[in-house]
């Protein structure tokens, strides 16, 4: 697994690109990379997961985690999402209705960035 | 589509023994997903066996003696594979049969999904056809 | 160079059992090269690994039973990996010992190469250290 | 493993390229290829091992055995290796100096035309 950040578009959001496989092995690297971001003053979070070319519940079960610190302080944790093996595991688990996703890093940001909150109905 | 593969897998069957240790979750599945490349499998079944495995076995890490081993046996069958995980486990197994992430997917991506605890050794059966729609038919 | 891998996999040791045939050749390559790839091991070593497990397996397989089974076992150690594969085999191995183009190539890439033979099941023992030069020591 | 055969430069001249991994399951593919080549009259073959991804003395053998079949023709067969671990198998066995061989299939067959021998000493 690899992991890049970068600013986003405005400077309360950042970009989160993992890449490689992405299980119990080094979850633990994820979530402090995205701790760091959070705790860095990061409102919003898009984690583009367009490059994972493996994830599991225990990966998911991460971002959830790193959602929900975000929406504690008003922001959000969005996704990347293109592989239909990772939307699959997504709808099976109903986190596509938990998450704002898209399939390009820019337009997940514009989503968290005017507050679309994810259908959760 | 074919009824059996050209060179018949039926029976086929592979063991692999592996420390209970979560970086070898990378070479369990490479294993799943070559032996599933044996058959007449199409890409979204492997990915499914992919996860099953990994799901499986990432239930037993949680609570497997790290001293241990984690044992996965694989058998191809005319229309689908059954692999089955194991290890030594300390007391309950934590995510099984309730309404944890690992097993809902398990669930869903399986046709046949059971867990056996013989006197600590704890065994999760899976089931996969090849023929069903993305839907799983209910055991 | 370093003298231990920082995540040390001294000690780990998988084992794998699969049908006696040729075409799980690649599968047992791909193992090897995969428990080889979690040390410190050059690209080289790997490659060399990979013909070792092909070659002796081959060994095997020209004289095992068609409905049996061929075992590989693999140890890491701190500086180098034994693989170990055993079969069922009827009558003598041909090729072992000898100087056949397999052994030769076994030769000369292990530092260890071991033959038994015990009550019919052969057994190839290989030992492959990280720092040599790309002559082999001699055991 | 792929096996492409194409006519050569001159029509006594045929090249093969292999592809892939070659080991005992699939060498008799090989070997029929080879011996179909023959027979239809190529006297001169240039195997084209560059793409192969692995290959082992089963391999080597099945190549063996087609050079002798050519040479009792008057022909031969040669190799195009490009990487390492070919070459050092074919030093460790000593095919090296059995086979004509080069990096590239315009030159073997070059050298098999005017009838290099390699160094058989
Ligand atoms: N590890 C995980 N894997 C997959 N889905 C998860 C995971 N953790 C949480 N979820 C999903 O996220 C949803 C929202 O999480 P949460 O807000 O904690 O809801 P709940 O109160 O049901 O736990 C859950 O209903 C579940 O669908
Ligand atoms: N299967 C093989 N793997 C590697 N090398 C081989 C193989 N078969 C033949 N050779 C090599 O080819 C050389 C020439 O073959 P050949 O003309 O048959 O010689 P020999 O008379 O020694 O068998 C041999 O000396 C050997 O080095």
């Amino acid at each position: 697994m690899d992991i890049k950040t970068s600013p986003g578009n405005i400077d309360t959001t950042c970009w989160v690109t993992v890449s490689g496989d992405l299980d119990l092995s080094n979850v633990e690297t994820l979530n402090e990379a995205l701790r760091t971001m959070q705790d860095a003053g990061f409102v919003h979070l898009v984690v583009d997961l367009g490059a994972v070319a493996f994830i599991d519940s225990t990966g998911f079960g991460v971002l959830v985690e790193a959602m929900r610190r975000s929406r504690t302080t008003g922001g959000d944790v969005g996704l990347v999402v293109k592989q239909t093996h990772v939307k699959r595991v997504m709808e099976i688990t109903g986190l596509d209705r938990v998450f704002v996703t898209s399939d390009t890093p820019e337009d997940v940001e514009a989503q968290l960035i005017v507050g679309v909150q994810a259908d959760n109905s | 589509m074919n009824e059996i593969p050209a060179g018949s897998t039926t029976g086929e069957h592979v063991s692999l023994t592996v420390p209970a240790d979560a970086t070898y979750l990378t070479f369990l599945r490479s294993a799943v997903a070559g032996m599933a490349a044996r058959t007449e499998a199409g890409v979204d079944v492997i990915e499914d066996l992919r996860i099953a495995v990994d799901e499986a076995v990432t239930l037993l890490l949680n609570s497997a003696e790290a001293s241990n081993a984690v044992q996965c046996d694989i058998w191809l069958a005319d229309h689908g594979i059954t692999i089955e995980v194991s290890a030594t486990a300390q007391g309950e197994l934590p995510g099984v049969g309730d309404d944890s992430y690992s097993w809902m997917v398990l669930d869903a991506i399986l046709n046949e999904l059971r867990v056996e605890n013989r006197g600590g050794r704890v065994t999760i059966s899976m089931q996969r056809a090849w023929d069903r729609g993305s839907a799983p038919v209910t055991a």
